[in-house]
């Protein structure tokens, strides 16, 4: 079973990032569940997102406590939240941050979400979307395949910013 | 009893015969009456026909016939029983 | 104006006690509808007068639903019969405490959200069925079971409530005038979305007056402008004709409140403030007929 | 179809099928999405039912009421503080015997605000009259929510039907679903005491003692001919869509020494327990209570139970523990309160209950030494 744990601020899309990347493991063909651990939903509250992939059917409902990816929409969280909590030896940490990252005994990805979301004018009510551009960086990471990603996001959302968004994500990181 | 719930039938004198409720009678006088049907109107219980004819097995004796009868055609008189 | 019909939709005859307006009410409300209706009913003297089951002294369908539950029970009946393309009328007949208290979120809710009803509230400005406890509409300085010493608040103004919904049909009557009533309940079934009327309905054992009384007390509430009666379609105001001759030379409020037992012993300022009362909401009412806001 | 879905959405997802007249509701938390996705398949056209708005949870299921007694389908769903609100109109709905169904997602009562899965609301609720089913995921909040139309209109039935879901846990959570046509698996609904203008009749009129009580026998007669149609739903479900349900759902019990009995996604997270214990050599199996009311026959003799209850009865115990033990007075219990207010029961938490089991004890999970 791969387990991933999303941060994110509520009104960042972390709750629609995992709901994407079930719906494109499921597309995938494989098991996949998404949930949020969240209760009234306010705008800028740190959010935690739960998504489990796998080849047979997943019977966990608990929290996830050693994830083997995790993915933080908000590198600002990282100053109240400890993200790397429970993370598996070989684990990856995928941050959005224009700048490269350090975080010791890990392994550290960052791509700037921000930037790509903005460039393709991806913004709703003033605010970036970054849900749908991680699906293209999950996808680069191979947790997803390329066209599932696309078609999980076509599937939720019908404007083509998204799509573009995460091919840019795909293109842009660095492995 | 068939039904799943309480149903309740209309029926003339459901809760029985009210007339039994009374202490004084509505007489009606024939030569005062102008046929205005005033009593028939305000009959809580419309228990007074066309012909303001006033049925006993129902009427309560409220006496509100009575009271707006314009002519004061209608007199209550005590049951005697 | 149209002859009321000769029928009869209450069997003789209901456990309503002797002089009771309610029934005089129900008679004229029930000609003015006809048989294709139901009655919704929370708990209030008429769910208790229908009489015991299996019979029951009405004709036409009552569904009677708890106490607070009266409008929203109609809402999910007047959409129902929508869906399957029936016109039956549903119309919620309610007491004092059933509309002005414990069930006015029910119908504040069914009225905004543009219910095709029509509710009617009988008033007796008390709660009739458990004995006389104060309620929301009992008048100042009326003594009731649980104000004894004579009620210390005003009467909630319950049709500036209903008002400030903006429906398209209000009224308020009285069966001591059953023919404006039968007219006012004909107007609002032909008005399509909610209405409401508000009806005064003296009640001999409550507000303490011999049984032939309660048509008189009626059309005294009216005489001294203690009840005005007027109806507004789509936001215009007419005062109806009984109160229009009733304010060409009102009858002194005295003349109402002596004849009742409930008054009793009222002081002068409780009066004064009542007829304080009745002046504000007659200029309030004219200013509103004559356009002048 | 398949695809994926939270639990309330795939609630909507059967309620639409289900082609409803009436629905009234009112949101709140963590149900409101049932009652988003409906107004939006009534806004979309792609369902024809009336949506009424109501004002509060007691309107949503009055609404109900009457609408169901002129003999249409009607539906709502509410969660915790919203269902004890309308608690008089749950009475009122099985007392009239009005065939309404509802879902309704488990959460937490206050104070203090807690929006988490909690059973108490339902549990609350337990001699209302009404049918009361519990799910595990995703696919069986749809299946379920499916067969309570058809349970609840059966004319031997006639009773209320509430479709429970952990809140969170289950009603958000992302899992696959495989949506059906359901064809004529819910017929027609035909409700034998529907208001007829043509025939009038007085309904919940004064009804003295001894017809009220040939009444409240009617309920129960009603609720003892229910396991059967329950089954006979569950059944004709397994024959024309292939999934299978039942009173219970058991994993591993035929050898089992010592069965975890539970109720909603606890049940699922039990079973991850029970191939972990059986790895270690504890002969252990899942008993997940779906049927609350009516209660299930069970089949539990001889075996250690170590029941996780996720609502109490204070002064007394945990209620599924309750119903089991008047029910199977010599079972050998173990009473494990826990998950109350969302706490967080993990597979692992499951397998130390089973292993420091003490029978015939109550233990509250996070607070008991």
């Amino acid at each position: 079973m791969f387990e991933i744990r999303i941060h994110s601020r509520g009104g960042q899309g972390g709750v629609t990032a995992a709901r994407l990347l079930a719906m494109a493991a499921f597309l995938d063909k494989k098991h996949a569940t998404a949930a949020p651990f969240y209760g009234a939903e306010r705008r800028g509250a740190p959010v935690t997102s739960f998504v489990r992939i796998d080849s047979e059917p997943i019977k966990i409902y608990s929290q996830i406590r050693s994830p083997n990816l995790i993915v933080v929409l908000d590198a600002s969280i990282m100053d109240t939240v400890d993200v790397l909590q429970g993370i598996q030896k070989a684990g990856t940490v995928l941050i959005n941050s224009p700048h490269p990252v350090d975080l010791p005994g890990v392994k550290v990805l960052t791509i700037d979400l921000t930037g790509i979301a903005l460039a393709v004018d991806l913004v709703v009510s003033g605010s970036p979307i970054l849900n749908t551009p991680v699906l293209g960086a999950l996808a680069r990471m191979g947790v997803i395949s390329r066209e599932s990603a696309e078609a999980a996001i076509r599937d939720m959302f019908s404007d083509e910013r998204n799509v573009k968004a995460a091919e840019a994500a795909y293109k842009e990181l660095v492995l | 009893m068939n039904d799943p719930v309480a149903m309740s039938r209309p029926k003339k004198g459901a809760a029985g015969l009210t007339g039994s409720w009374r202490t004084f009678r509505p007489v009606v006088d024939r030569e005062a009456c102008n046929a205005c049907g005033l009593c028939a109107m305000y009959c809580p219980d419309g228990c007074i026909n066309e012909d303001h004819e006033i049925d006993l097995d129902y009427c309560k004796g409220c006496g509100i016939c009575a009271q707006e009868c314009p002519k004061k055609a209608i007199k209550m008189e005590r049951e005697e029983r | 104006m149209a002859e009321i019909p000769k029928e009869e939709y209450l069997e003789k005859c209901t456990t309503a006690c002797a002089g009771c307006t309610s029934s005089l009410t129900l008679r004229y409300v029930l000609k003015a509808a006809g048989p294709d209706t139901v009655l919704v009913v929370p708990a209030c003297c008429t769910s208790i007068l229908q009489g015991i089951y299996p019979n029951t002294s009405f004709s036409v369908p009552v569904y009677n639903i708890a106490f607070a539950a009266a409008a929203a029970c109609a809402s999910g009946m007047s959409e129902a019969f929508a869906s399957m393309g029936k016109k039956t009328n549903v119309i919620v007949y309610a007491g004092d405490g059933g509309t002005i208290d414990i069930g006015i979120q029910a119908l504040s809710g069914a009225l905004e959200r543009g219910t095709d009803f029509l509710y009617i509230c009988y008033d007796n400005e008390a709660y009739g069925n458990t004995g006389m406890q104060r309620s929301g509409a009992t008048p100042m300085g009326a003594r009731t079971t649980t104000t004894p010493g004579g009620k210390t608040d005003a009467k909630k103004d319950l049709d500036r409530i209903v008002a400030a919904h903006n429906i398209p049909y209000q009224a308020t009557a009285t069966p001591a005038y059953p023919k404006d009533l039968y007219e006012k309940v004909k107007t609002a079934l032909a008005t399509p979305g909610p209405s409401f009327i508000h009806i005064l309905a003296p009640c001999p054992p409550g507000w303490r007056i011999a049984s032939d009384m309660s048509v008189t007390v009626g059309k005294l509430a009216v005489k001294t402008g203690s009840w005005v009666l007027w109806e507004r379609k789509y936001g215009e105001l007419r005062i109806s004709s009984p109160s229009k001759s009733a304010m060409k030379k009102r009858a002194p409020l005295r003349e109402y409140l002596s004849v009742q037992g409930r008054f009793k012993g009222i002081s002068d300022s409780a009066v004064n403030e009542l007829e304080q009362a009745i002046e504000k909401n007659i200029a309030q009412l004219a200013k509103e007929e004559a356009g002048e806001c | 179809m398949l695809t994926v879905a939270t639990g309330n959405k795939a609630v909507a997802a059967a309620v639409k099928a289900a082609k409803p007249a009436v629905v009234a509701a009112y949101p709140i938390t963590p149900q409101t999405e049932i009652v988003e996705q409906i107004a939006e398949y009534v806004t979309a056209g792609e369902m024809d039912a009336r949506y009424i708005p109501v004002e509060s949870e007691h309107s949503a299921m009055t609404a109900c009421i009457g609408a169901s007694i002129t003999g249409v389908r009607s539906f709502t769903a509410t969660s915790s503080h919203g269902l004890l609100y309308m608690h008089e109109m749950l009475h009122w709905a099985a007392g009239a015997r009005l065939p309404i169904v509802m879902a309704n997602v488990n959460r937490a009562l206050g104070p203090g605000w807690n929006v988490w899965a909690e059973h108490t609301d339902a549990f609350s609720q337990r001699d209302t009259g009404w049918i009361q089913l519990f799910v595990s995921t995703v696919q069986e909040a749809y299946d379920t929510t499916l067969m309570a139309f058809r349970i609840a209109e059966n004319t031997g039935i006639l009773l209320p039907v509430m479709v429970n879901l952990d809140g969170f846990v289950l009603s958000h959570i992302m899992q696959s679903l495989e949506t059906v046509e359901i064809g004529d698996y819910i017929p027609p609904m035909v409700l034998p005491h529907r208001i007829d203008t043509g025939n009038p009749a007085g309904y919940g009129t004064l009804t003295g003692p001894g017809d009220h009580f040939k009444f409240r026998w009617e309920i129960e007669k009603a609720m003892r001919n229910s396991p059967a149609v329950i089954a006979d739903a569950e059944e004709e479900f397994a024959m024309r869509f292939g999934r299978k349900y039942g009173p219970v759902d058991e994993y591993l019990c035929d050898d089992a020494d010592v069965l975890i009995v539970s109720m909603g996604t606890l049940g699922k997270e039990a079973e991850v327990a029970v191939d972990n214990l059986r790895k270690e050599g504890i002969k252990a199996g899942s008993l997940r209570i779906r049927w609350f009311r009516p209660f299930p026959e069970l089949d539990i003799s001889d075996r250690d139970l170590v029941v996780l209850d996720r609502g109490y009865s204070f002064g007394f115990g945990g209620v599924l523990t309750d119903s089991i033990k008047s029910r199977y007075r010599d079972s050998s219990l173990f009473s494990v309160v826990a998950g109350l207010g969302g706490q967080e029961v993990t597979y692992d938490d499951i397998a130390e209950f089973v292993r420091n089991r003490r029978m015939g004890e109550e233990y509250w999970f996070g607070v008991d030494a």
